[in-house]
């Protein structure tokens, strides 16, 4: 505890939000289905992170727990994505997000 | 009494529901004795009517003496609005009911005659007692309100029989112009019922009356009130601006010109002023406003007569000319004079009218008097009477015409010699006319076709009948009112006198005219009647080519009269074109290009926007994304940093 | 809680018949057992009590709303029968899965704590990621499912990014210490929390389908099978909002200034560009969508003025909306088995051929137009007062205007109906289908007559 | 109870009539239910009793949470407007027995429909339950107008919806908002609305709310625009049901609600409203003047005048009061008239413009005379009902102002020129390939139009008994203005 309160939260915070941002900017510049669906993950897990640090400065056992509680759903998440990935690929045979827009306007 | 009062309206009435009802299923035998029978019926009433009201002259102790008000039931009332279906009886109303049920009578006996052929007989017959209904209710009626729906009423009736052959559509248009016409009128009437009101809180004559008494002479609401009541007045009895509607009324049956606008509708102007005398002796300005229209009306009328061809035509204008001497003498405040010259009108314009018919139904049909001419010999009946007519109406003595205009013409002396001088020219015009019909009818060979030759014959007793009563009455109807002058003891001045006593009261009465003058007025009148008579004699018996001036040595104005001073041309122009002008444009642009346009424009608008918006819908995953970063980095930004 | 067990026991159940290669059994017992829970649900009334530190806090409010979204599931479910008739492939899965959605649903309805309200949101949703690709031979389908998958998932990151954020300004993930937390910084409030705020609002906004976040909606509505979009647009849509207002009521009624100007404009953006862009709409099931996505505007208004009466107004307006637009979707799957698109010349004449449900879909437009005495009427005039007593007067205006623009749209399908030539192709329907559509359209007339039989009991 | 039960009647007959299959029995009982309701109307007439202002009132909770409580009643406008619905109803229907309307029964249904709606309108002294079945008269009368109408009816019907809908949209906000002025607990009734004082902001913009839903409904230039077209449209029953009551609506909701609620601004602002209704009255009547199609004749010339109508409402006179009450009777009565006489003639001749017809009144003297008989009631000729009207209506605006008075008169004139017109060109002259060999009418058909004739008449000679019957409610009203 005491070494890992040398560093103060704002660090966390910073390096999450960043983490977090850089998780965003993937999902926004990327095409790649593939691609989109890790910087999700990215993104949680930025998340993640920053919860643990959270509940360590304030000793309290919820926030860590919540991060198992996370990594669950996520996981079930990423196991439907690739499900959907697959799914497309088979019909279109890309994983192009911007292939698929039949629905529109 | 009071059934008796009833009953004089409601018998017309009466016929006119068993007829109209009927319908084509009673025999025409039926329709003949019911039509002018229920008509005398009320006529006799009149008469009994007129008796009781003369026994118990000077008995009463009501508002204006010899006077009864008989109410039926309230009509409309509501707070001080108070109008009850009541009937005057006073001599006024007396006089006209006399004139309205005699007349009307003759008339339809004569009709029994003349539309015997006629599919539409049953028909005519309920129209002719429903008009004969409205009258009555018009002279009767103890209010305003009550005469609006005669006024009303005749109107219709009017409409009906001018349009009573209504496969023509030139006799529809006439029916419809008439009805217009009077509308516009009746609105002035209307709106000065409401003044009326607004100022008296009461439509009744009595309450009206006696209030209007205590007012100055010359009060503004006053001068409103009558003006607009002559509106009404101007449309009714077809004086400038409002009488083009009269001579094209000609299309209808005769008998109907005789009795609606001859005898008895027409004159409903005149009956209105003289009930409401006391109101206009109090405006001075809407005198004197009658005064100049009437006397215009009355020149230019006769100025129009004098080179009609259509024997109706001619009539109708010199009833819109003896109209305007109507008027003329209650715009100078001789009433008696107007309702005078209004009975011997009634008598000797329906004679006219009805020998005209008479002349018309000898010859089958054809009214252009171009084309008749010698039928002296063929109808000696018909020649006698429209003889006697004529003089009346040419002011001759001693025909009744005569005593009731030189009333006029002396009064109007009285009152200012520009008046007189006026009226004396139109009286000289009228003879003038008169005659030259005359003479064009019954002298000299006859000019029509041969058929018509051989169809000439005198027309059955059932309308000769009618004919010379009426030529009685025209001949002796002056002794209503013989004056002083001839030993005569003005009786209808004396029967009269309680309706205008208040009037006479206010009015100043400028001197009375020494008989020296009024001799040498009659005389002068008198002679100049006769010249005119003469020179028409020269013009139409005598000089061979004077019979029909060809068009083209007319002069400009003579062209310009004869083609009626272009009136009906200017309100086609003026009136008629513009509205349906104005009809067309608004209906086109503003309601179409505009309002509907901004209506469905806004409709348009919100559509074209939902089609532009829904376009940010592309479909595509990555553009969606990146519009929620956005929305929701704004709203960070705009909720925490801000 | 008891709703939440028997629920999920009734999915496992479902799970087992399926292994057990009972499929004849399966709506029996779905409906069977939605029934009971119902029973039980409502056997909680006035129980009012918390479970496990308050996780789970059942009161009068999420009663009822979990009745509303049982009831709205048992509906649908009923339709599932004509949905899937000559369906071979076995129907376990998606039935289950629509059970766990159901249950995810509830859980929001009832958490009293963030984590659940998390775990309800992502039940939910991967839920309805399966169930929106279930038709896995559809193009439109897979489009439908990826498109809400990854807009979902990466909404879902922010809605955790700001629980994160609150849970590290106040140090907990329960309401009512969050609520203490708030209470106890009198108006100064650390940025760090305001953005956790703001982000769970999106979060929650994006499954609602709020402008301008509602993009998924409309493509996903479409692409989805017919059945499962009337359970995203009715059960969705009510479980999300009602977690946001449960959410707002319970922790953030005491900050209700710095968060409503935001609610208020989202609320209008919605309206309006649900109305506008519903109006140009070819076919019938996207203009649906768009028609949720206004509705879902409106719902807004309950939300933005909180007060005694709004969550009455929220549960009469969720319970009409689910009713009546079950109700359309009903026929919606009719016509596009009828004619394989929902286009409205499919719609044309269907007044001749079947004229029953006809009506049923004119009452339902009108419902949803707000055309009185329908329930439609009732719920927003409801909702509208409720506004205006906050003096909302401009938002209610715009609300107003709106459903005057939802008039050019649901009278669409109506026309077609009525009005137009018919392309005699007849509808075939079974006896307890056309018994089930005039079950709900009297549901429809009857809430909208008899309100009081709803309105005011919470 | 008599009102209640005037109300749920019509629902039950407009439920039960769908069970009915062939056309007969669907027509007669059409006919017979509305007789049975018309005597129910007579026997509310018996009942009431002018000393109180609002009779035969029925009153329970609906929403007590939101202050709605059904609360029907009549007072003497309400009454005869009742009345007029009742009395009318048998006569429409009956006239609609010579169409062969597809899917009767849903037809007769929708128009019992619409009765019930529009009693409920003219008897709610609740504003909710006012708005609820002002608007439920609106979907019968979509539906009519929409599935049985003519050519291009699509368009026409939904502008007509869309355009009265969103019109009655502002009086619902205006009504919400008044409720939430009321004191607590707030309630909808219509004392509690009258009672509640606004600052003069306040007044206009409710005035103006009001204001557009009637003005809408009416309708009044320049909102008129959906009226010519919906009215040629719709089929001759919607367009008699339209015109005949539908549109009496609007006046009675200026009656009930606007005059008394927002009295100051009715009196800052009529007017200008007035102003727009004597504009209407002489725009429409000289468009009236050219108009080709007879029922589009009508439609304008009904435009003429309700503006009357409604400008003598505005100028807050006890005379033109009781004109407008007494004129919106006549209105309806004689416009379903010439309705009828339209209809039947189209039904001859397959035609309805004037310049195809004539010559009429040779071949179908009876139908002629009928014509002829509306006609004059509706150029308000003495001794015809609207004369009533109209004469008080134009003596009240003269009392507010002369040239109001002088510029409404005009329509005296104007329906003079256009009615006269068209009875010229379809009654008279010689007639040709459409009017030559027509029948004349028959005995049902004398049937629906003797009784309409009667009350032309009756109203015309004795309007005292429906004069007194709504004179206690009219000063009520006004009394609210003072």
């Amino acid at each position: 505890m005491s070494n890992l309160a040398t560093i103060p939260i704002e660090y966390y915070l910073v390096f999450c939000s960043v983490l977090f941002c850089i998780g965003v900017f993937g999902v926004l510049i990327k095409r790649n289905a593939l691609v989109i669906l890790m910087s999700i993950e990215l993104m949680i897990n930025s998340i993640n992170l920053l919860l643990a640090a959270f509940s360590a400065y304030t000793n309290d056992p919820a926030g860590q727990i919540f991060v198992f509680f996370i990594m669950v759903v996520a996981a079930a998440e990423v196991a439907i994505g690739l499900a959907i990935v697959v799914l497309i690929y088979r019909t279109t045979h890309s994983i192009d997000i911007d292939v698929l827009n039949k629905l529109k306007w | 009494m009071k059934l008796i009062l009833i009953l004089i309206p409601l018998l017309p009435l009466l016929g006119f529901l068993f007829l109209g009802l009927g319908f084509k299923s009673i025999p025409k035998k039926v329709t003949s004795i019911v039509g002018p029978g229920t008509i005398l019926a009320s006529f006799i009433l009149s008469i009994i009517t007129f008796i009781h009201l003369t026994q118990q002259a000077g008995t009463q102790s009501s508002l204006f003496p010899h006077s009864d008000v008989y109410t039926l039931f309230s009509w409309i009332s509501i707070g001080s609005l108070d109008i009850s279906f009541s009937f005057l009886i006073d001599p006024l109303s007396v006089l006209m009911l006399l004139v309205v049920t005699g007349v009307g009578f003759l008339i339809h006996v004569y009709s029994v005659g003349y539309m015997k052929d006629d599919p539409g007989y049953n028909r005519f017959f309920a129209y002719m007692n429903l008009f004969v209904f409205f009258m009555l209710l018009l002279v009767m009626g103890a209010n305003y309100p009550i005469m609006f729906i005669g006024w009303e009423g005749v109107g219709l009736c009017s409409y009906l029989l001018i349009g009573f052959w209504f496969k023509n559509h030139e006799y529809n248009n006439a029916a419809n112009k008439a009805f217009i016409m009077n509308r516009i009128g009746d609105l002035g009437f209307l709106l000065g019922m409401f003044l009326l009101f607004t100022t008296f809180q009461s439509l009744n004559y009595q309450d009206i009356f006696s209030q209007a008494k205590g007012m100055t002479s010359g009060n503004g609401t006053l001068v409103a009130i009558t003006l607009l009541l002559f509106i009404g007045a101007v449309g009714k009895s077809a004086q400038i601006p409002l009488y083009t509607w009269l001579p094209d009324a000609m299309a209808g049956p005769t008998p109907v010109s005789a009795l609606i606008h001859a005898a008895t509708m027409v004159t409903a102007g005149v009956y209105m002023i003289a009930r409401s005398n006391i109101l206009y002796v109090l405006s001075p300005a809407t005198m004197e406003i009658i005064g100049i229209t009437a006397i215009t009306t009355a020149l230019f009328a006769a100025s129009i007569a004098i080179f009609q061809n259509d024997i109706k035509k001619i009539l109708a204008y010199s009833t819109i000319s003896q109209l305007g001497y109507m008027f003329a003498a209650l715009s100078i405040g001789a009433f008696t004079g107007a309702m005078f010259h209004l009975t011997t009108h009634a008598f000797f314009k329906a004679l006219l009218f009805l020998a005209a018919g008479s002349v018309i139904h000898a010859i089958g049909g054809g009214q252009d008097i171009r084309n008749m001419g010698g039928l002296r010999k063929k109808l000696p009946k018909t020649y006698w009477t429209f003889l006697i007519a004529t003089l009346a109406i040419a002011g001759i003595p001693p025909f009744s015409g005569f005593f009731s205009k030189d009333e006029i013409l002396s009064k109007a002396f009285e009152f200012n010699h520009v008046t007189w001088f006026a009226l004396a020219v139109g009286a000289f015009m009228t003879a003038f006319y008169m005659f030259r019909l005359f003479y064009l009818t019954f002298f000299r060979a006859f000019r029509g076709t041969e058929e018509e030759k051989h169809h000439l014959h005198e027309s059955p007793a059932v309308m000769t009948t009618p004919l010379i009563v009426l030529s009685v009455l025209a001949a002796i109807g002056g002794v209503l009112n013989i004056p002083v002058l001839f030993g005569g003891e003005n009786w209808l001045s004396g029967f009269l006198a309680p309706v205008f006593a208040d009037a006479m009261a206010v009015k100043v009465q400028p001197a009375a005219l020494s008989h020296a003058t009024e001799w040498l007025l009659m005389a002068t009148t008198l002679a100049g009647c006769l010249v005119t008579i003469f020179w028409a004699w020269r013009r139409y018996v005598k000089q061979e080519n004077g019979l029909l001036p060809d068009e083209a040595k007319r002069s400009l104005l003579v062209q310009l009269i004869s083609k009626k001073y272009y009136i009906d041309e200017l309100y086609d122009f003026v009136f008629v074109k513009p509205s349906l002008w104005c009809s067309r444009y608004l209906h086109q642009v503003v309601e179409l290009r505009f309002i509907d346009r901004i209506v469905n424009g806004v409709g348009q608008v919100v559509i074209w926007t939902g089609n532009t918006v829904r376009y940010v819908q592309t479909g595509n995953v990555g553009f969606y994304m990146f519009i929620m970063i956005l929305g929701i980095i704004l709203i960070l930004f705009f909720n925490i940093l801000i | 809680m008891t709703t939440i067990i028997s629920i999920t026991i009734l999915g496992i159940l479902v799970l087992f018949l399926g292994i057990q290669k009972k499929q004849s059994w399966l709506l029996p017992v779905i409906l069977v057992g939605l029934a009971t829970s119902m029973i039980l649900t409502i056997l909680d009334w006035n129980t009012a009590r918390s479970y496990y530190h308050e996780m789970l806090i059942i009161d009068k409010t999420s009663v009822a709303f979990s009745l509303v979204l049982i009831f709205s599931t048992f509906l649908i479910f009923s339709l599932a029968s004509h949905y899937y008739r000559g369906v071979e492939r076995p129907l376990d899965d998606i039935y289950g899965v629509m059970i766990f959605a159901l249950v995810g649903a509830v859980m929001m309805t009832s958490y009293g704590n963030l984590i659940m309200l998390f775990l309800g949101i992502e039940t939910l949703s991967i839920a309805l990621y399966v169930l929106a690709g279930s038709h896995k031979e559809a193009i439109t389908s897979n489009e439908a499912t990826l498109k809400y998958f990854l807009l979902g998932s990466f909404l879902s990151g922010f809605l955790l990014f700001g629980i994160a954020l609150i849970y590290g300004s106040t140090g907990s993930f329960d309401l009512q210490k969050i609520s203490v937390f708030v209470a106890a910084c009198h108006g100064i409030y650390p940025p760090m929390f305001l953005a956790g705020l703001f982000l769970l609002i999106i979060g929650l906004a994006f499954k609602i389908a709020i402008a301008p976040f509602h993009f998924w909606a409309p493509d996903v509505y479409e692409g989805t099978p017919t059945l499962l979009t009337a359970f995203m647009a009715t059960v969705v849509k009510t479980a999300s909002i009602v977690a946001m207002y449960r959410f707002f009521t319970h922790t953030f009624y005491g900050i209700h200034g710095v968060w409503e100007t935001t609610i208020w404009i989202l609320a209008v953006l919605t309206m309006l560009l649900g109305n506008l862009t519903g109006l140009y709409q070819p076919n019938l099931k996207r203009m649906l969508a768009y028609s949720s996505i206004s509705h879902s505007g409106y719902m807004l208004l309950a939300v933005v003025a909180f007060s005694p009466m709004s969550n009455n107004a929220l549960l009469f307006y969720t319970l009409s909306y689910s009713i009546a637009t079950i109700l359309a979707f009903a026929i919606l799957i009719l016509i596009r088995e009828a004619h394989g698109n929902d286009y409205f010349s499919s719609l044309n004449g269907m007044a001749k051929t079947n004229p029953l449900e006809a009506f049923c879909l004119t009452i339902a437009m009108l419902s949803l137009t707000g055309i009185p005495p329908l329930a439609g009427f009732m719920a927003k005039y409801y909702l509208f007062t409720t506004a205006l007593e906050k003096g909302l007067l401009w938002l209610v205006l715009v609300a107003i205007a709106g459903s005057a623009i939802s008039v050019a749209y649901y009278f669409k399908p109506i026309m077609a109906m009525y009005l137009k030539e018919s392309n005699e192709v007849k509808l075939n329907v079974g006896r307890s289908y056309k018994v089930h559509l005039m079950f709900m359209t009297l549901l429809v007339i009857l809430i909208g007559v008899l309100p009081f039989l709803v309105m005011g009991i919470l | 109870m008599l009102t209640i039960l005037l109300i749920l009647l019509p629902l039950a007959l407009s439920l039960i009539i769908l069970i009915f299959k062939e056309e007969k029995a669907i027509r007669q009982f059409a006919l017979a239910g509305s007789l049975i309701e018309f005597g129910v109307g007579v026997a509310a007439f018996i009942q009431y009793k002018t000393s109180c202002h609002c009779n035969l009132l029925f009153t329970t909770d609906w929403l007590a949470t939101l202050g709605v409580s059904l609360k029907f009643g009549m007072d003497g406008i309400s009454l005869l407007l009742v009345m007029l619905t009742t009395f009318l109803l048998p006569i429409i229907i009956l006239a609609s027995f010579n169409h062969a309307y597809s899917r009767p029964s849903a037809f007769y249904s929708l128009i019992l429909l619409m009765e019930m709606a529009l009693i409920g309108v003219f008897t709610s002294f609740d504003g909710l339950i006012f708005y609820i079945f002002w608007e439920l008269a609106l979907i019968p009368a979509y539906f009519i107008c929409a599935v049985w109408g003519g050519d291009d009816r699509i368009r026409i019907t939904f502008k007509f919806f869309i355009y009265t809908f969103v019109g009655s949209l502002f009086m619902l906000v205006a009504l919400i908002y008044l409720y939430f002025r009321t004191p607590l607990p707030h309630s909808f009734d219509f004392q509690g609305l009258y009672a509640v004082r606004l600052n003069p902001g306040e007044q206009t913009w409710i005035f103006l709310a009001f204001f557009l839903a009637f003005v809408v409904k009416i309708p009044i230039f320049p909102f008129h625009t959906w009226q010519p077209d919906t009215y040629s449209g719709a089929p001759a029953t919607g367009s008699m049901l339209l015109a005949g009551i539908m549109l009496k609506m609007g006046l009675y909701g200026m009656i009930r609600w606007m005059i008394p609620i927002c009295n100051d601004a009715v009196q800052e602002w009529g007017g200008v409203a007035m102003i727009l209704a004597i504009t209407g009255i002489v725009y429409a009547s000289l468009i009236a003047i050219r108009q080709n199609d007879m029922k589009r004749l009508i439609a304008y010339s009904s435009i003429a005048h309700v503006g009357l109508i409604a400008a003598g409402l505005l100028s807050l006179t006890t005379y033109a009061m009781q004109g407008a009450v007494i004129q919106m009777v006549s209105h309806g009565i004689n416009i379903v008239g010439l309705f009828i006489i339209i209809d039947l003639i189209e039904q001859r001749t397959k035609t309805r413009n004037i310049s195809n017809l004539g010559g009429i009144a040779r071949t179908a003297p009876r139908l002629a005379i009928f014509f002829m008989l509306f006609l004059l009631a509706s150029i308000a000729l003495p001794l015809t009902n609207s004369f009533v009207g109209e004469f008080l209506l134009l003596l009240g605006l003269f009392e507010y102002s002369a040239i109001f008075a002088a510029v409404a008169g005009l329509t005296i004139i104007f329906s003079a020129v256009y009615m006269l017109w068209m009875y010229q060109r379809t009654m008279l002259g010689k007639a040709n390939e459409f009017t030559e060999n027509i029948h004349d009418l028959t005995w049902t058909e004398m049937a629906a139009l003797v009784p309409l004739v009667v009350m032309v008449f009756w109203i015309g000679m004795f309007p005292g008994l429906f004069l007194n019957v709504a004179l206690p409610d009219v000063m009520q009203i006004l009394n609210y203005t003072k």
